[in-house]
């Protein structure tokens, strides 16, 4: 399964944002991308997902090309979407908000999604008939990324999983989708926390008012001057 | 040569024998009286019809739709006086409307010759107008011929109470403080409650009137409450020995519902009459709609035409005083029996048409109306308890 | 803006135009055209601050009730001004404890209020309850077209409000409220007070139009004169002829007021299904109103 | 005592009836957005096919429910189809004058098929009664409440357990949410506005036995259902049920009970109403 991005131009309006992305996310791998507020990560996801129709430029799953295809279309081919401010359904149960994952996307695997999900976030297993809106941050993210699982998608989008989470958190869930990855799940993690999403990915792009500026192996991106300047204040 | 000549002066003696009017019918064809409206206007259609064929007068109807709400019926109303240009006008259906025509009517001067509007309070709209003709009824008429048949339940038949569900708007209300106040002078006892009509919530109220044991149920309403009534009285265990409703038309179907059986009320009109104009009528309205109305305005609309188009010929004139004056004198037997015009009971208006003696009660009996009270309308007896329990 | 004032001046000079024999028929109805587009543009005054009233059929009913059972006792003028203020005085009520609500919490409480004023005027021992209550003709009948000029001085009157509400600062207090009302508190908007002023100018204009119709209608039963149908038609008028602007509702009211009396009297029969569909079509082909069709300035 | 138990279970029928026309215009409401004023033609054409299929093809009421449930489905959604769907994204006022202008046609339109006369079907069991001790319940009304609950049982059934049910949860909660987990919203609107329809359709029915089938019939259970709607709180379906059985209860008390309250039943209706709204302003101030 491979995810690839092809001079991607999109924009709200009439304001562009993105001037040509290039990328791609294979199978079994966590890909960070990185950048600065504003500099187009979550419209980068927000495109590949349908959630924004792109103005040119190409998004192949696995060499099919999604033009025009809606965000449903999109999750049935296994493109899932952890998207910024988790979106729960917040007056239904953790349970539902999981059953909702798996209903459309992989009906008959909910008992092998829960088994998954529960076994990845033993905290949401507890909490499993409280209604989502009353969660905690942390719980609410897992819960959007378990939801997410719940559909069994073979690439992965996830939009700041750490924000409003404590260090401790956000590093948890990090590793969760660390152990996703190595499950066989390509996933495109957009992170703040630069430090601790290079330390989980194996490679990384670093995202510059619409461009790719920069692009290669986590570590190497980590000892970067120009990504350990602006990035990591060091 | 001579003989073509002999021809056009014939030709022309009967064109002036002929008298052309010109009539602006003014009804409720949308909005809430529409019903009525229309059956009114089938009947006036039909009498302009049979006189043309006459060859006497030549009526030509201009029919514009007053929509049961004042804001539309003045303007077309206007348009019949100012653009149509014609003298007289039939219409005035609904109580409020014609009190809203009352202004126009008086600055442009027709005769006005009305169909409905049984609340007295249009009477006092019209006092002093001189070619105001009031066919229909007035409230105070309908309250004493429906008074003559309680009277005759007290009296022959022992009925001692009467429980009273009346609609609150003005077709309920308007005349329930007498009904109430001469009940109790015949010698009933009486318990009133208003209801809203469509509501079709009577159970609370009926549950209520068990303790009271009436022997009459007296619903002054609309048709879309007749069904609730009838199923509801029973539900609640009510028993009544008489179900007796007073709505301006029933609903499509009832008497073919078992619940309709020995459900009792007042008309001025039904197709089964026997007597020969209402006959005549009812084959000609067949003849032309293909089906029988049983709304009593087809009638009075019919009767309208009819006593006008006798008028104008009578009159030999379109003026409209001189028709009025025709009209004034005039003597004729119609579906709901003679017609003629007499000051009304008040003094109020002069030219007053149908009484109280129009009015007769009626009974479901086997799935059509029959005529029950007064005896020389009656064609069966009536049923006295009703048989309200299915099986 | 001329496009306002073309309008006013038309209806100004309306009945000394050479009109035929049609003269006295479109004085009529350009009589209720002046009082429904009034009653459209108060409404389209409240609309502008985001509250959908279904109250207006009331405050129409309160000032027809309050003009015509004072008429007889202070003339006409009085009369008027008082069965205006009644209506505000319910402006007053309503507002003061539900202009808090939103949308259409707000909408059914408006109406909720409405079938209660009606119920009042139906039980309430002297308004003539359900039977009705007769009402003289404006200045005792003797001048013809009194009616006419006091709907016209009522649309002016509507007119003036909505203008200046539409260039004065309070434009945008009204906008403001309409849009966030988080971001009007922001800037210092006082938002009840905006909401309830605009509720108070639309119910006195609302009143005045049910005054002026009592005198004409010479006639009111509660279920008419506070009907739903007259809230509704407030409503539709400024939505068919553009929101939030002066033109619009005054557009709205001629072309579907004047519509509705022309297919009545040539369609006659189930005219009314003609007018749902092209209501229905007006939305969905002029979704901004015949102001979008005319490439009016947008409100 | 007595009375009062029997004015109570009175009320309570009524409930049921008030409840399922209530619960498909607040789905209309909750999951697509849209406030339907025509949602009680939904409820007249119910009426009307009763009616046409009893007096033409003598077919039991009890017959036509299920027919009425699936033709006002079918009317629900080309509804959507052709005149909702164009709108979903327009202005709240635009929406609302499009219902009003379907409202307008869908009542013209059986005027003018039909006529304004009032129309009524008669099974055999329209007036049978069960007689409880002192207490009498309309077998009909009992008929209708028993149904509406059960509808509204297997509405809530399907809402929680069916996946379709949960999507159109989903759908109201968070729409872009539910279009990342491979929901089509678009379906799912299709389907809650032809479900709105039907439940109206349905009770349509039920009418066409207790009251009758006229063009207007809808006019006054579309308000109502909005002032139930909106006590129990926009988009609540679970407060429909005990909205209505407020407002059904303070109907039958106040015409039990008040000396002419008969008349004063629907200023009571929106009195309770407009006080419960003044209550809300004031809590969420």
């Amino acid at each position: 399964m491979r995810l690839e991005v092809q001079a991607l131009e999109t924009g709200y309006g009439k304001a562009q944002v993105l001037f040509g992305v290039d990328l791609g996310v294979e199978a079994g791998e966590l890909v960070a991308l990185l950048g600065a507020n504003g500099a187009g990560k979550t419209t980068l996801l927000r495109a590949l997902s349908g959630l924004l129709r792109p103005w040119k430029g190409r998004v192949l799953l696995d060499g099919q090309d999604l033009k025009g295809l809606s965000p449903a279309r999109r999750a049935r081919l296994g493109l899932g979407h952890v998207p910024e401010g988790r979106q729960l359904f917040p007056l239904m149960t953790v349970e539902e908000n999981l059953r909702l994952g798996a209903a459309f996307l992989a009906p008959g695997r909910e008992k092998e999604g829960y088994e998954r999900v529960y076994a990845l976030f033993p905290r949401l297993a507890e909490r499993r008939r409280q209604l989502a809106g009353t969660l905690s941050g942390g719980e609410q993210q897992m819960l959007a990324i378990g939801r997410a699982l719940m559909g069994f998608p073979r690439i992965l989008l996830v939009d700041e999983p750490s924000l409003g989470l404590s260090p401790r958190l956000a590093e948890e869930v990090l590793l969760a989708l660390k152990e996703v990855a190595r499950g066989g799940v390509g996933v495109l993690l957009v992170e703040q926390n630069v430090a601790l999403s290079l330390e989980v990915a194996e490679r990384g792009y670093v995202l510059e008012h619409g461009r790719v500026v920069l692009e290669g192996p986590a570590q190497a991106l980590a000892q970067d001057p120009r990504v350990r300047e602006a990035y990591l204040s060091l | 040569m001579r003989k073509g000549l002999g021809l056009l002066v014939l030709l022309a003696g009967l064109a002036w024998a002929q008298t052309s009017l010109k009539v602006g019918v003014i009804l409720p064809l949308s909005g809430a009286s529409a019903v009525a409206g229309k059956a009114a206007l089938n009947g006036i259609q039909l009498a302009a019809e049979e006189a043309n064929a006459g060859g006497k007068v030549r009526l030509e109807l201009v029919v514009v739709d007053d929509g049961t709400d004042p804001s539309k019926a003045v303007p077309a109303f206007t348009k019949l006086m100012t653009v149509d240009k014609v003298d007289i006008v039939i219409g005035g259906l609904a109580s409020g409307v014609t009190f809203a025509l009352s202004g126009p009517v008086k600055q442009y001067g027709p005769l006005f010759l009305v169909i409905g509007a049984a609340s007295s309070v249009v009477e006092q709209a019209f006092e002093g107008y001189p070619l105001f003709f009031h066919y229909h009824p007035w409230d105070y008429h309908n309250v004493a011929a429906a008074l003559q048949f309680f009277q005759y339940l007290n009296r022959e038949q022992g009925a001692k109470k009467v429980a009273i569900l009346y609609e609150d708007g003005p077709f309920g209300s308007a005349g329930i403080g007498v009904y109430k106040q001469q009940l109790e002078k015949l010698g009933y006892q009486v318990q009133a409650e208003p209801y809203k009509t469509g509501s079709g919530q009577f159970t609370p109220i009926l549950t209520r009137f068990r303790a009271f044991q009436p022997d009459i149920l007296y619903w002054i309403g609309y048709d879309v409450d007749a069904l609730p009534i009838a199923a509801q009285t029973r539900q609640v265990g009510l028993r009544p020995k008489l179900i007796y409703g007073a709505p301006p038309s029933w609903p499509i179907g009832f008497e073919k519902n078992p619940l309709s059986q020995d459900v009792a009320g007042m008309t001025a009109w039904l197709p089964t009459l026997s007597n020969l104009e209402s006959r005549r009528f009812v084959e000609a309205y067949r003849k032309k709609y293909g089906e029988v109305t049983e709304e009593y305005m087809a009638p009075m609309g019919y009767v309208i035409v009819k006593s006008l188009a006798l008028a104008a010929e009578r009159a030999g004139s379109p003026d409209k005083n001189r028709i009025a004056e025709a009209l004034a004198g005039l003597r004729l037997n119609t579906p709901f029996g003679p017609l003629s015009f007499k000051p009304s009971d008040t003094g109020k208006t002069r030219y007053q048409g149908f009484g109280p003696e129009i009015w007769f009660q009626f009974q479901y009996i086997q799935g059509t109306r029959r005529p029950v009270f007064p005896k020389e309308k009656a064609s069966v007896p009536l049923r006295y308890p009703g048989e309200y329990y299915l099986r | 803006m001329r496009g306002v004032f073309a309008f006013l001046l038309l209806f100004a000079l309306l009945p000394f135009l050479p009109l035929g024999v049609w003269r006295a028929f479109l004085l009529d109805v350009g009589l209720f055209v002046l009082l429904f587009t009034a009653l459209a543009l108060s409404w389209d005054l409240v609309a502008r601050t985001g509250q959908l009233s279904l109250a207006h059929g009331a405050f129409f009913g309160l000032g027809a009730y309050g003009t015509g059972l004072l008429l007889p006792h202070v003339g006409t003028l009085p009369a008027l001004a008082l069965g205006a203020l009644l209506a505000g005085l319910g402006a007053l009520l309503l507002g003061s404890v539900t202009l808090r609500l939103h949308g259409l919490y707000f909408a059914i409480a408006s109406l909720a209020f409405s079938e209660v004023l009606r119920t009042l005027a139906l039980k309430l021992p002297f308004t003539g309850g359900p039977i009705g209550l007769p009402v003289p003709p404006p200045f005792g009948g003797g001048l013809p077209l009194a009616g006419y000029y006091l709907a016209f001085a009522v649309l002016a009157l509507a007119v003036a409000l909505s203008l200046w509400a539409e260039k004065s600062p309070f434009r945008l207090a009204q906008a403001a409220c309409r849009q966030s009302e988080a971001v009007a508190r922001v800037l210092g908007v006082r938002v009840v007070r905006v909401k309830l002023l605009s509720l108070f100018l639309g119910s006195l204009v609302a009143g005045l139009s049910g005054g002026v119709y009592a005198m004409k209608a010479l006639f009111l039963s509660p279920y008419e004169a506070f009907s739903l149908a007259r809230a509704v038609e407030a409503l539709v008028i400024p939505i068919f002829g553009g929101l939030y602007t002066t033109l619009g509702p005054l557009l709205g009211g001629v072309v579907l007021v004047g519509l509705e009396q022309a297919l009545r009297l040539w369609i006659q029969e189930g005219y009314l299904v003609v007018y749902g569909a092209l209501l229905v079509l007006a939305i969905l082909f002029l979704p901004k109103g015949l102001l979008g069709l005319l490439g009016g300035r947008r409100g | 005592m007595e009375l009062l138990l029997q004015t109570f279970l009175n009320g309570v029928l009524m409930a049921g009836v008030y409840a399922l026309v209530a619960t498909g215009l607040a789905l209309s409401l909750g999951v697509v957005g849209i406030v339907n004023f025509a949602h009680g033609e939904f409820l007249m054409l119910g009426a009307y096919l009763s009616y046409l299929l009893f007096a033409f093809c003598g077919v039991d009421p009890l017959l036509s429910l299920g027919l009425a449930f699936l033709a006002a489905f079918l009317v629900g959604g080309l509804t959507y189809r052709g005149l909702i769907r164009p709108v979903l994204r327009a202005p709240e006022l635009n929406q609302m004058l499009l219902t009003f202008g379907l409202s307008v046609f869908l009542q013209n339109l059986a005027l003018l098929l039909f006529g304004a006369d009032t129309r009524v079907v008669a099974p055999p069991y329209q007036a049978a009664t069960l007689a409880l001790g002192p207490f009498f319940l309309g077998a009909v009304p009992l008929g209708a409440f028993l149904l509406s609950l059960a509808l509204l049982l297997a509405l809530h059934a399907f809402l929680t357990r069916a996946p379709l049910g949960l999507a159109m949860r989903a759908v109201a909660q968070n729409r872009l949410a539910s279009g990342l987990l491979g929901i089509e919203a678009e379906g799912v609107y299709l389907l809650t506005f032809g479900l709105s329809a039907a439940l109206a359709g349905v009770a349509g029915v039920m009418l066409s036995v207790m009251l009758y089938a006229s063009p207007t019939v809808g006019f006054l259970f579309t308000l109502k259902s909005f002032a139930i709607v909106a006590l129990a709180g926009l988009g609540n379906l679970k407060g429909v049920l005990p909205a209505a059985l407020v407002l059904a209860l303070a109907e039958a008390l106040v015409s039990t009970y008040v000396p002419g309250g008969g008349g004063l039943v629907e200023a009571v209706f929106f009195l309770v109403l407009f006080l419960a709204l003044v209550g809300r302003a004031w809590r969420g101030a």
